[in-house]
């Protein structure tokens, strides 16, 4: 029988974040590059599955908030903000707002009309981040002429520097991902696995689950605005791309490869995204068509992921079968 | 002299477009009482479960629970008020364990659901609670598998155990021991039996097994191609002359 | 069991760290050019135009010495047309390929986006395809260098022609994003001045297809629809030839009305169109390989055609150019040393195929020639060429320094 | 008044060509259950094979009869192969099955015909053109009007009349009740798999005349044919047609009302759609 063991758990929590802040000292800089990129569509990819993976819910236009918190921190840094705490509120704030509005449509709908509702609304946000040239900069985007520059022990930390990003990079994804780790077991998140287990069961044991549907949706979406801020501010940019549907796919896809059942596995799933990435187009142009042929077996033999099937693999045959 | 019925019905009626499905049905639940309800196959029970229960709002007629009218109220606005329902098909969260099945109405019956960072295992008392539950429907040692690995009759006492802990003044059961094999059943009438006479809660089932309905019901109403044709104890059911007719060809001690 | 398990996975993370950091063997001095194209997905013509160009421009200087003596050596990374994926490539080959120049850009979106962080990299770029004003204008720095023609100086041809015409009022058809609007708005700034009796349609009147069209029958209905009788066409690419042939069928090009297609004279669009490509209309292109006569083009345009079977399209030139655009000025500058090129780059004058061109100081867009010709049929050409060409010096479409905006 | 003519003529044949191909899109979820991703990219290989086609016999109808049975073919072998070891499963696995399959098509198409742009000619008796008033109008726009009506009606007897249709309207109501009445449901998936991409292939080859083949071809249709699946209600028929005429109409006038927001009219046609009828205009209501 499985024991819950908070102190080990602590204990290789903190293992993990100091053997991540070491990375940048003996990676080479691209590598730390890649990596701070994997953790924050890692971050952005545990943020979907909040909704795939414990609530059930395939969301499709989950780009939308990100691009949204991307842009709420371009704008605030090209009206010449500069204090990235702030950045981080504002896209937060942002995403949040947004997934207000537009899930409170999208929460009563069910699976694929689900999905085809929030790809619509997250369209109609890409349109707006596309056309409205005045604000938005348009297709061409927004750059980021400047960084917020951190004050931290009275030294000033430039974020062009590819170690202090990363450093920042890891430290707040390290905070959202404590904030998910309590959220999915605390009563709230027994809940949303259960709308995701059976939701009329649970609406006829007395809970609203359009309102917790709600709630999900916008924790989604804010964790989702601040990975947006994150990647803006790394790539110093926020570009209609952010959220064009083409990007709502990908921590689909890193959900996937993963597994959604575990709770790290899109993060180890963006990681095996961007691995596969370098390896391939190291090789051939065609990466997208080896993904494709990587990607067609994970989905039909391991359902759980590359994450989900190894922990399997690991725990549950020594187990023996109960 | 009798208290205000735990639920009173009146003259509910359900139709899709022209089809009537139910009509004109009234009937009372005494607290304390265990009422029944019965009919063959396509009387329209689960119908007027769906009515009473909000999944459909009724197209007429009245429902009162405790003295309050509920016509039309949905489920999570009835289940904080004490009425809570059971389905004919098992109904039941899968994959999680028997004690998260539990812990789910518990949860909401302790308004922690909004609860966000504090983590489930810090709750203490839904778990004393949640086991408590469990060992009355008997499922204690089973408390950490996957609900949906167990039998078949466990999954119904799993679900008996959902419904039971939000602590409901009235529960209605839609064909509790359906699909049970004899030994199940057996257990589901000792258990439902028992549940009324030590905790004294207030059962309101539907049931085409005649050996159950007679063996744990006080009070039976029949329902016949959409409306009622009798009510009464068991001894004044089971000679009805119109219940006999509506059972035509079946044995009524089957 | 589970412990055997562990660690091997142990073992295996272990050796992953060790692929990753394990640097590659360095081998002698060679000049390490990175080229930064569309290689994959639907806009890949261009990134291959321009690999072409770049390798026959890297073969034929190796061939002749290398540049200083040193070889060249290209590495190639798919910018795939996005911006975020195009920092990557050239973050991949500024870190870890360790590149001297970069060279490349197709999508001014990309271009506009990826600018203002070439800086923090410290190597020189050279774009040579994306067209936005921006980048040698508002978001310019000292870092970034254009040697193709950008959108004003082509758009300011097209409003020179347009000033020779008698049309009295312009509408436009251009793809909906940043470079159809600009091009517009540029062609309104440029030729009010010059005629100034000249009307233009309101924004609500003129037509903005979505990128993805590809049915433009209700966009070519609503120009014709429109009083404007002189059309300034800024589509490209797939768009362009699904406009044409569609357009054509529609009785637009009945003689009516007057058309300037500013990127209209693509190689990849006249061999797609080949005789569906109406005559006598003007379009302009960044380079065109009969427009100059030079011994450097002609030897251009016969090394291309006998190495890969086509004439060389502008992104072919356009890589080619850069390359010997660098070698000029690691010449000029006498050192590979990147901040010396950069000072060697700015304000020097070079030679390549599309003619002789001056990279400006003031905001580093070169002074190069636009060229614009009308579409005739030639029986020695399988596709429509030229004729007349007209070629607009460059002193007399270039914007002012002062009214890019640039502040380097 | 002419102008509004050819704006409803250009809604009526891109509405035509939106309807082919969703109509094979929405009989296969009807009957599988499988929303396939990949069904933009069998249009495409319909467009580009008809064009290969073409270089062996320089016929269009040639090309539009063998190019299309080709992908057929192909569409049977994705079945056995890889569709069918997912029926049941979640939406999100057969999503990203049908995605990786267009990953693989795609590239695979830029692989075997390169990524610059080729066009096919229409035939010679569709090539020419016909005055509306003082304009003109291509025969090949109206011969799609009139051919994706035709089309529809002989794949709606197909299914009204014929015992394969009966077969598979059943099998979409319900699969098991199919198999009770001894329907030999994994050919019949495999037939229906079959139809729709052959189908979505036939709107790839009539596409080719009008619009330009290139790798990009089949992304750009795929999310319209869903909006317009999901809004005339899944499996349904009649609802892709109507799906169809509605967003093909809607984006040829909308160019003239919309302006910079004209991009996201199939959006908020999807969004309107499924905000007031939860399940598409003619889908069932649960």
């Amino acid at each position: 029988m499985k024991t819950y063991k908070p102190a080990a758990t602590i204990f290789s929590s903190l293992a993990a974040l100091a053997l991540l802040s070491a990375c940048p000292f003996v990676l080479p800089t691209y590598w730390t590059l890649i990596l701070t990129e994997i953790l924050i569509m890692g971050l952005f990819a545990m943020s979907f599955n909040l909704l795939l993976g414990y609530t059930g819910l395939l969301s499709f236009g989950q780009a939308g908030f990100f691009g949204v918190g991307a842009y709420a921190t371009a704008l605030f840094i090209s009206k010449g903000g500069s204090s990235l705490f702030l950045c981080l509120v504002i896209s937060l704030a942002a995403g949040a707002a947004a997934a207000v509005v537009i899930g409170y449509f999208c929460v009563r709908r069910d699976e694929i009309y689900f999905a085809m509702i929030t790809l619509a609304f997250g369209m109609m946000l890409y349109t707006v981040a596309h056309s409205w040239i005045e604000l938005t900069g348009g297709s061409d985007g927004l750059p980021l002429m400047t960084l917020p520059s951190l004050r931290l022990f009275g030294m000033e930390l430039s974020l062009y520097s590819p170690t202090n990003m990363f450093m920042i990079v890891l430290l707040v994804t390290a905070v959202c991902i404590f904030f998910l780790w309590r959220l999915v077991r605390s009563p709230f998140g027994l809940l949303l696995t259960a709308i995701r287990e059976n939701k009329q069961r649970l609406s006829f044991v007395g809970a609203g689950v359009q309102n917790l549907r709600l709630a999900a949706f916008v924790i989604a979406g804010a964790l989702a605005g601040i990975s947006g801020c994150m990647f803006s501010l790394f790539n110093s940019m926020a570009a209609p791309d952010f959220l064009h549907w083409g990007f709502s796919a990908r921590p689909v896809l890193m959900t996937i490869l993963g597994g959604s059942g575990i709770f790290f596995g899109p993060m180890l799933g963006a990681a095996v995204f961007f691995g596969l990435e370098q390896a391939i187009t190291n090789i051939t142009q065609n990466w997208m068509f080896f993904l494709g042929l990587i990607l067609t077996p994970v989905v039909i033999f391991f359902p759980k992921g590359i994450l989900g099937t190894l922990v399997d693999y690991l725990f549950k045959k020594t187990k023996g079968k109960p | 002299m009798r208290d205000v019925p735990i639920l009173k019905i009146e003259n509910l009626g359900h139709s899709y477009g022209k089809y009537l499905v139910i009509q004109d049905i009234s009937l009372e639940v005494d607290s304390g009482e265990m009422t029944a309800l019965i009919g063959p196959n396509g009387a329209g029970k689960t119908t007027f479960y769906n009515t009473v229960t909000g999944r459909f709002p009724p197209t007429r007629g009245r429902v009162h629970f405790n003295g309050k009218e509920i016509t039309g109220f949905p489920a999570h606005k009835l289940v904080p008020m004490g009425l809570i329902r059971s389905f004919q098909i098992t109904n039941i969260f899968p994959k999680l364990t028997v004690i998260e099945n539990v812990l789910v109405p518990l949860v909401l019956h302790y308004r922690k659901g909004y609860s966000f960072l504090r983590a489930l295992t810090g709750e203490k008392k839904l778990y004393r609670n949640a086991e408590e539950v469990l060992d009355k429907v008997g499922i204690l040692e089973s408390a950490h598998r996957p609900a949906g690995e167990l039998a078949y009759g466990d999954k119904r006492l799993v679900e008996m155990a959902i419904v039971l802990a939000r602590n409901p003044k009235l529960v209605m059961l839609d064909e509790p021991t359906a699909g049970m094999n004899p030994e199940e059943t057996e257990r589901m009438i000792y258990l439902i039996k028992e549940l009324a006479e030590r905790f004294g809660t207030t059962f309101f089932l539907t049931e085409h097994d005649m050996k159950v309905v007679f063996a744990v019901a006080t009070q039976i109403y029949v329902l016949h191609q959409g409306g009622l044709i009798a009510q009464g104890d068991p001894e004044t059911i089971r000679i009805d002359p119109k219940v006999r007719e509506a059972y035509l060809g079946g044995s009524v001690n089957d | 069991m589970k412990r055997k398990r562990l660690l091997w996975l142990m073992i295996l993370s272990v050796a992953l760290i060790g692929f990753v950091t394990a640097a590659p063997a360095s081998a002698a001095r060679t000049v390490k050019v990175g080229f930064v194209y569309i290689m994959s997905g639907p806009f890949s013509a261009y990134g291959q135009f321009a690999k072409q160009g770049a390798e026959l421009a890297v073969d034929e200087i190796n061939s002749k010495g290398g540049i200083q003596g040193h070889k060249v050596k290209a590495y190639f990374e798919d910018s795939t047309g996005k911006p975020d994926v195009a920092i990557r490539a050239i973050r991949k080959l500024v870190y870890q390929d360790k590149v001297d120049i970069l060279i490349g850009l197709d999508s001014s979106g990309v271009a506009k986006t990826v600018v203002p962080s070439i800086p923090q990299m410290k190597t020189p770029l050279i774009i040579t395809h994306a067209a936005t004003p921006d980048v040698t204008g508002s978001v310019c720095n000292p870092y970034v260098f254009r040697i193709s023609v950008n959108l004003a100086q082509n758009v300011k041809a097209a409003a020179l022609l347009a000033s020779g015409t008698d049309v009295k009022t312009w509408t436009t058809i251009g793809p909906d994003y940043a470079f159809g609007h600009q091009s517009w708005e540029y062609f309104e700034k440029y030729l009010k001045p010059m005629k100034p009796g000249v009307a233009f349609l309101p924004q609500s009147e003129v037509a903005f297809p979505p990128f993805k069209t590809t049915d433009f029958s209700s966009y070519i209905n609503k120009v014709m629809q429109s009083k404007a009788d002189g059309v300034l066409v800024s589509l490209w690419g797939g768009n362009l030839i699904d406009f044409v042939r569609q357009a054509r069928d529609m009785g637009f090009f009945d003689g009516k009305r007057q058309v300037l297609m500013t990127l209209g004279a693509a190689t990849e669009v006249l061999t797609a169109l080949g005789d569906k490509m109406p005559e006598g209309i003007w379009v302009g292109t960044r380079y065109w390989f009969l427009a100059n006569d030079s011994a450097i083009n002609k030897h251009f345009v016969k090394a291309y055609k006998d190495r890969f079977g086509a004439y060389p399209s502008y992104n072919a030139q356009g890589a080619y150019a850069a390359l010997y655009t660098y070698k000029a000025a690691v010449e000029k500058a006498g050192s590979v040393n990147k901040q010396k090129v950069i000072k060697a780059l700015s304000g020097l004058t070079v030679e390549v195929p599309v003619g002789t061109i001056t990279i400006r100081k003031g905001d580093h867009q070169a002074l190069t020639d636009a060229t614009w010709g009308k579409t005739a049929a030639d029986p020695n050409y399988p596709i429509r060429i030229l004729k007349p060409i007209k070629i607009f010096k460059s002193t007399e479409v270039t914007p002012s320094v002062k009214d890019t905006g640039c502040k380097m | 008044m002419e102008s509004f003519i050819i704006n409803l003529l250009n809604g009526l044949s891109w509405g035509m060509l939106l309807f082919l191909i969703s109509v094979g899109l929405t009989t296969v979820f009807g009957v599988l259950g499988v929303l396939n991703f990949a069904h933009g990219s069998l249009f495409m290989l319909g467009a580009y094979l008809c064009m290969q086609m073409m270089h062996f016999v320089p016929s269009f109808w040639a090309g539009l009869l063998t190019g299309p049975l080709l992908v057929a073919i192909l569409g049977v072998v994705i079945e056995r192969l890889l569709l069918r070891r997912i029926y049941g499963r979640d939406i999100t696995f057969q999503l990203l099955l049908t995605f990786a399959i267009l990953l693989v098509l795609d590239d695979a198409v830029r692989m075997i015909w390169g990524p610059g742009y080729h066009v096919v000619d229409p035939p010679t008796i569709l090539s020419g053109v016909f005055s509306i008033f003082s304009r003109t109008y291509p025969v090949y726009r109206v011969f799609l009007v009139v051919a994706g009506p035709l089309i529809g009606l002989v794949l709606w007897s197909f299914f009204q009349l014929t015992r394969w249709g009966k077969i598979i309207r059943a099998a979409a109501v319900d699969r098991e009740m199919a198999e009770g009445i001894g329907i030999r449901v994994p050919i019949l998936f495999t037939a229906v798999f079959g139809l729709g991409a052959w189908l979505a292939a036939v709107g790839g080859a009539l596409a080719a005349p009008h619009q330009s083949l290139a790798p990009s071809m089949g992304e750009r249709i795929i999310i319209e044919s869903f909006i317009v699946v999901v809004s005339g209600g899944m499996g349904s028929f009649p609802g892709a047609f109507v799906g169809a005429l509605l967003l093909g109409l809607l984006e040829s006038f909308g160019t003239v009302f919309l302006g910079r927001a004209q991009m996201a009219i199939p959006y908020i046609l999807l969004a309107t759609v499924l905000l007031i009828r939860p399940r598409g205009f003619f889908g069932r209501e649960v």
